[in-house]
């Protein structure tokens, strides 16, 4: 497969989007004539559109709130986003049910008309393929806010041309971000094609005046995913996006847990996204920040659990992301009910803007961990810059292939899986196994060394003993996975 | 020493607790035969097949485990592993449902255990070793 | 009257206490004989003996967590504590009902009796004076943390004896925090003298190896108080504890909202309170503190109560402080229920946990903020000591007598009343009439020019506005009350 | 210019609303006769015979405003002001009760106006405009 780093050519773009609208029956819909998606997409009031409204947010310092949402049904799926949206959810999202991640329409219909027939959710999100533009149109006409499709698919081609034409003006998602956590056995060249497909998409509307925001997925597998490393990927996919001509990208970041790290993490992220597309030659880029509540596994109890959402809010609120996205007291359970959601925006809402006035202050642990997020990214797109001989395309695929980029827990058979993250005494995500993973020895060592404290402090070996206490021990109640005294 | 076939079903890509899972029981004992994520019940079948298994372990997390284990046991039975022990846990609905009735859905397929939400596979060794017998 | 800061001769003591203990029926109690008392004290176990728990807790760098709770009828109050332990609280309390605080037993008799009779609380809290010593012991007995009285008496000498003598080892309160945000006409002098002998029995247990905490109530009012104002407050009420033989004493604040100002108060507060200490001769002293959520109007909606009880915890954590006291999603409504109050613990808990490895960074805004907090209490200290000819009980009435020290929204006629708080730009608690308040040109300028600032920014006059604004803020979802745009 | 009696009922020593309450009403026009907290029944009624007030506002926050208020419309009436308005506001009874049911304990008492926990002063005014014929 000839993957490259460039913007693909207006003929084969739409040479293949003959192909991607014949694979199920909605993509023959009218609306889904450029011009005409060009059209209504001009249409959409500018408060409704994520660009726009992500761009005032970030000049105010404002931190806003998104959920995440989506149940099956047309009509409950309005409902809850419209009581999402009076409960201060400043964007709104689709959550995509898991089938139509994989392309699997069929058993999407199946999960749908199931849904209606027996009146209870059978799919976990909304299956906005099988829905067609003008279900989605009603959505976002039903709402006063923008909306952004939210999934984890690794070939969104048809999703993407149909929630845009609908005029959801967001589409999360990435080449990588959305095959390491989501796929098993999609070969990393075919999602980020795919991705360069969605990415030009955007590139097109933009061309035509039409502003749309990009937002790749930081979290990964929410697992104690180092931030360099998460980091990484969103700068090489803001990369990829550039290239297909994407102007307004949102890159993330999944909360760790320790706040000097977190708060590192968002600048860092910031201004190296920032740098290395200067440095490339992209101009003109609206770059924006999004800090993900705790994605590992949540702790049952919902006092606890709001705790969880409030203490992550805190976070966020000092690392100044432009967007927070926010979770659920039901999150350890099951997919959350209006209610339940409607809480957690709530309760993040409350802290944002008792936040609103207040800096995280400057400090010397601050300025450090900023540093070695910087030294170790830096060392890692040097990696991968040369595995590609330049091309980032090329570069990434060839860099996951040998390990050299190395994300903890992921599914994917495209990810060497050797590397184990465990936390240091200050409960800072490092590393413990490094695998093949692209580090210098200096980096290296520093992990080592921290980890090594750690275990120390514990009175025991350093194993993959720390990692499992650690995946766990949030859950618990704590944010370091120390044995038992 | 007896083997356990454990994996995710369904569309269902959730790794984090399989991978913990598997560290858990081959540290509990067993010869652990992981088959990952995205498996269809097929997988499950063929590996418990091939490798003589006592117990296969469905973990669905993402809430379409209702749809993607009906039919299982028929199948099981088909294959000639009808006795197969047959658990199932995770998140294995969507959303917070009233859990005496989700664990009779799925013993009515023909499930031996059937686990709600948030518990880890530690407070789940204790069936097993009973189950199988040791 | 007589007032001096000076230790309460034992004969004197006791002839008081003699006085003390025949103004109510269970004041005759024959446990309440001392030497009874000393022995039942030295049969309560050390993990239920308040000062040593704190110590232990103080030295592992943990923030521990007691709500605040108290309802009438002796069962259901057992009940209560014992469901709060379960929730995770460290310590217990025992608040006490507002007829006891003013000393109206006839009154609480009254309330607790309809309260049996008609199966539902009509009393604020837990009358202890009426319920006497062997109650007292039921409820300590009920449960296996340490127990402490929290209340709001001017003269709390019959309800001290009666909980000491049960086993509860500890007691909030002091002369001046228990005087000018709880009571309207009772002269300062009154109850410090009340006090002095409150902490003259705490002596008198120390003297027989017995360790009790005493708690001076640091938020006083709860609104918009300056740090610097209690924090002087908390440093006397030290010196006069420590005068009448007290040497286990937790030093408290009340949250501002700003997480730096917060944390400074903290850090401030602990250091100036053993300077102080040391400085006037008195050795052997244990300090801890206490930080208090949020102590002003709470929001209505029970999620962004929640909000707050964790963003509360959240900066304690990061203060440090020994002790937490949580409240409740109930806080804005009324006395919450066992599961509201169970949910406040719960939240405030995981929070702890979360952030009991983590520290807050060295920064130099929160240096500054230290260095300011202190000088304004050195500059009133000063000005505290000047007034009472080198005597603290002295100086204290008269500085308050001449507005040189002043509690905003404080209802004692002691108090002149004058100044008015507001925050500044970052939500940091200035001053923005000062009265007769004892600052010097330099600090009232530094105050000024904050205020001046805000007020700038908002395009409006310095005036009373500010403050009603602030007053409301939190309540609303915001930390500074800045006018609608 | 009317006169509003306002105060803080029985041992509640709550300051900051009554505070508040005093520059509202004043800067919405009113002649406020603030008689403070721990005030009695007598301490109202009094301050209200001597302004010729047309309103006694009363504040109760700490809880114990059920016992604090009872017979307090006889006590107007036996001082010859019995056809005085009267409000109560702020947490008028202890914990979070069914308000329907609190309000209604409260009119029976003899009170005008009766307010639900969390209802700012300002939320008040348009009923005092209209009682008070504005
Ligand atoms: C991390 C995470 C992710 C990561 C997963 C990365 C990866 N590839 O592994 C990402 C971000 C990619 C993700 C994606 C999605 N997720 Co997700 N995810 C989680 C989360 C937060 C933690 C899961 C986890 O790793 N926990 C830690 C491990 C150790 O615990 P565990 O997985 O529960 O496993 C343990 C136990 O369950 C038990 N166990 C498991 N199986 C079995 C079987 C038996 C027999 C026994 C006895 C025990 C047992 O033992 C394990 C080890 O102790 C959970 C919510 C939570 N738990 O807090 C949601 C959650 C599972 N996800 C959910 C959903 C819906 C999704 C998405 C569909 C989309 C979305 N809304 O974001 C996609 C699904 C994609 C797909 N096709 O599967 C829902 C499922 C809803 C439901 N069932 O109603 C959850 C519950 C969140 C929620 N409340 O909405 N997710
Ligand atoms: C600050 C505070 C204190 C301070 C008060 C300092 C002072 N002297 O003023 C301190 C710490 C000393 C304190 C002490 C106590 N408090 Co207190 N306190 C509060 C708190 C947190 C805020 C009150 C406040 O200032 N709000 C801001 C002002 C502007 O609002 P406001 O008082 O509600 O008044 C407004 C409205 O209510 C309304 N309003 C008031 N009256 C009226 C009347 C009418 C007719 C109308 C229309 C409107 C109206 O207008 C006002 C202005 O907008 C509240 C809980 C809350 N609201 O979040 C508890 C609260 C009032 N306190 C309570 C209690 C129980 C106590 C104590 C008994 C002990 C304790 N548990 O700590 C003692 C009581 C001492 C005593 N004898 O009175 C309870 C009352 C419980 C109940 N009713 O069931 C509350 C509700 C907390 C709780 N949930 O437990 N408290």
């Amino acid at each position: 497969m000839d993957l490259r780093n460039k913007r693909i050519p207006e003929d084969e773009f739409l040479r293949i989007r003959k192909e991607v609208l014949n694979s199920w029956v909605t993509g023959n819909d009218p609306q889904l004539d450029l011009e005409e998606a060009v059209k209504y997409l001009k249409s959409v009031p500018e408060h409704k559109n994520f660009a726009i409204k992500l761009n005032k947010a970030k000049e105010r310092g404002l931190t806003l709130i998104q959920p995440r949402a989506g149940v099956p049904v047309l009509e409950s799926h309005i409902k809850l986003l419209q009581y999402l949206q009076e409960s201060g959810a400043d964007f709104l999202p689709s959550t995509i049910d898991s089938y139509t991640r994989q392309n699997r329409y069929v058993e999407a219909q199946k999960g749908l008309e199931e849904s209606v027939s027996r009146n209870r959710a059978l799919l976990n999100g909304f299956p906005a393929v099988n829905h067609g533009v003008t279900n989605c149109k009603q959505v976002l006409e039903a709402v006063d806010v923008p909306i952004e499709a939210r999934h984890g698919t690794p070939d969104a081609r048809l999703l993407s041309e149909i929630i845009h034409a609908a005029g959801w003006t967001s589409n999360e998602g990435g080449g990588i971000s959305y095959n390491i956590p989501y796929a098993k056995s999609v070969p990393l060249e075919v999602s980020i094609k795919n991705w360069q497909y969605c990415d030009r998409l955007v590139g097109y509307y933009e061309e035509r005046g039409i502003r749309i925001n990009r937002e790749p997925f930081g979290p990964l597998t929410g697992t104690l995913v180092p931030p360099s490393i998460s980091n990484t990927v969103m700068i090489i996919e803001a990369l990829l996006a550039a290239e297909q001509g994407v102007k307004n990208i949102t890159v993330g970041y999944g909360m760790g847990g320790n706040l000097v790290q977190d708060v590192a993490a968002i600048n860092s992220l910031y201004d190296q996204t920032i740098e290395y597309l200067n440095k490339f030659g992209y101009t003109g880029m609206e770059i924006s920040t999004v800090f993900h509540q705790w994605m590992g596994g949540f702790p049952q109890d919902e006092a606890e659990a709001l705790a969880l959402i409030s203490y992550s809010s805190t976070v966020a609120a000092l690392s100044k992301a432009t967007k927070l996205i926010s979770k659920s007291p039901h999150e350890s359970v099951g997919i959350p009910t209006m209610e339940a959601n409607g809480l957690g925006v709530k309760a993040s809402k409350f802290i944002v803007n008792m936040l609103k006035d207040q800096n995280m202050a400057e400090s010397y642990a601050l300025k450090e961990e900023i540093a070695q997020i910087k030294k170790e990214v830096h060392c890692l797109m040097d990696v991968i810059y040369k595995a590609g001989d330049g091309d980032w395309a090329v570069g990434i695929v060839s860099a996951f292939r040998q390990g050299l980029i190395d994300v903890p827990f992921a599914p994917s058979k495209c990810n060497a899986g050797k590397i184990l993250p465990a936390r240091d005494n200050d409960g800072m995500i490092r590393i413990l196994e490094f695998g093949n993973l692209g580090f210098t020895d200096e980096i290296k060592e520093f992990h080592h060394k921290k980890i090594e404290q750690r275990a120390k402090l514990e009175n025991r070996e350093i194993s993959f003993q720390l990692t499992v206490d650690d995946v766990y021990s949030v859950s618990k109640g704590k944010l370091i996975g120390r044995p038992q005294v | 020493m007896k083997t356990i076939v454990i994996g995710v079903i369904g569309a269902d890509v959730h790794a984090v607790g399989n991978k913990i899972i598997e560290y858990t029981l081959t540290n509990a004992g067993y010869n652990v035969v992981n088959i990952g994520v995205l498996s269809t019940q097929e997988d499950f079948i063929n590996a418990a097949i091939e490798t003589d298994a006592s117990l296969i372990l469905v973990s669905s997390l993402y809430g379409h485990g209702e749809i993607d284990c009906r039919g299982m046991r028929e199948k099981c039975i088909e294959a000639g592993i009808g006795e197969i022990l047959l658990y199932v846990g995770g998140n294995i609905v969507v959303g917070k449902q009233d859990f005496i009735q989700v664990k009779q859905t799925f013993m009515d397929m023909g499930f031996t255990r059937v686990y709600p939400p948030g518990t880890p596979i530690d407070n789940a060794l204790k069936d097993i070793r009973e189950d199988l017998g040791e």
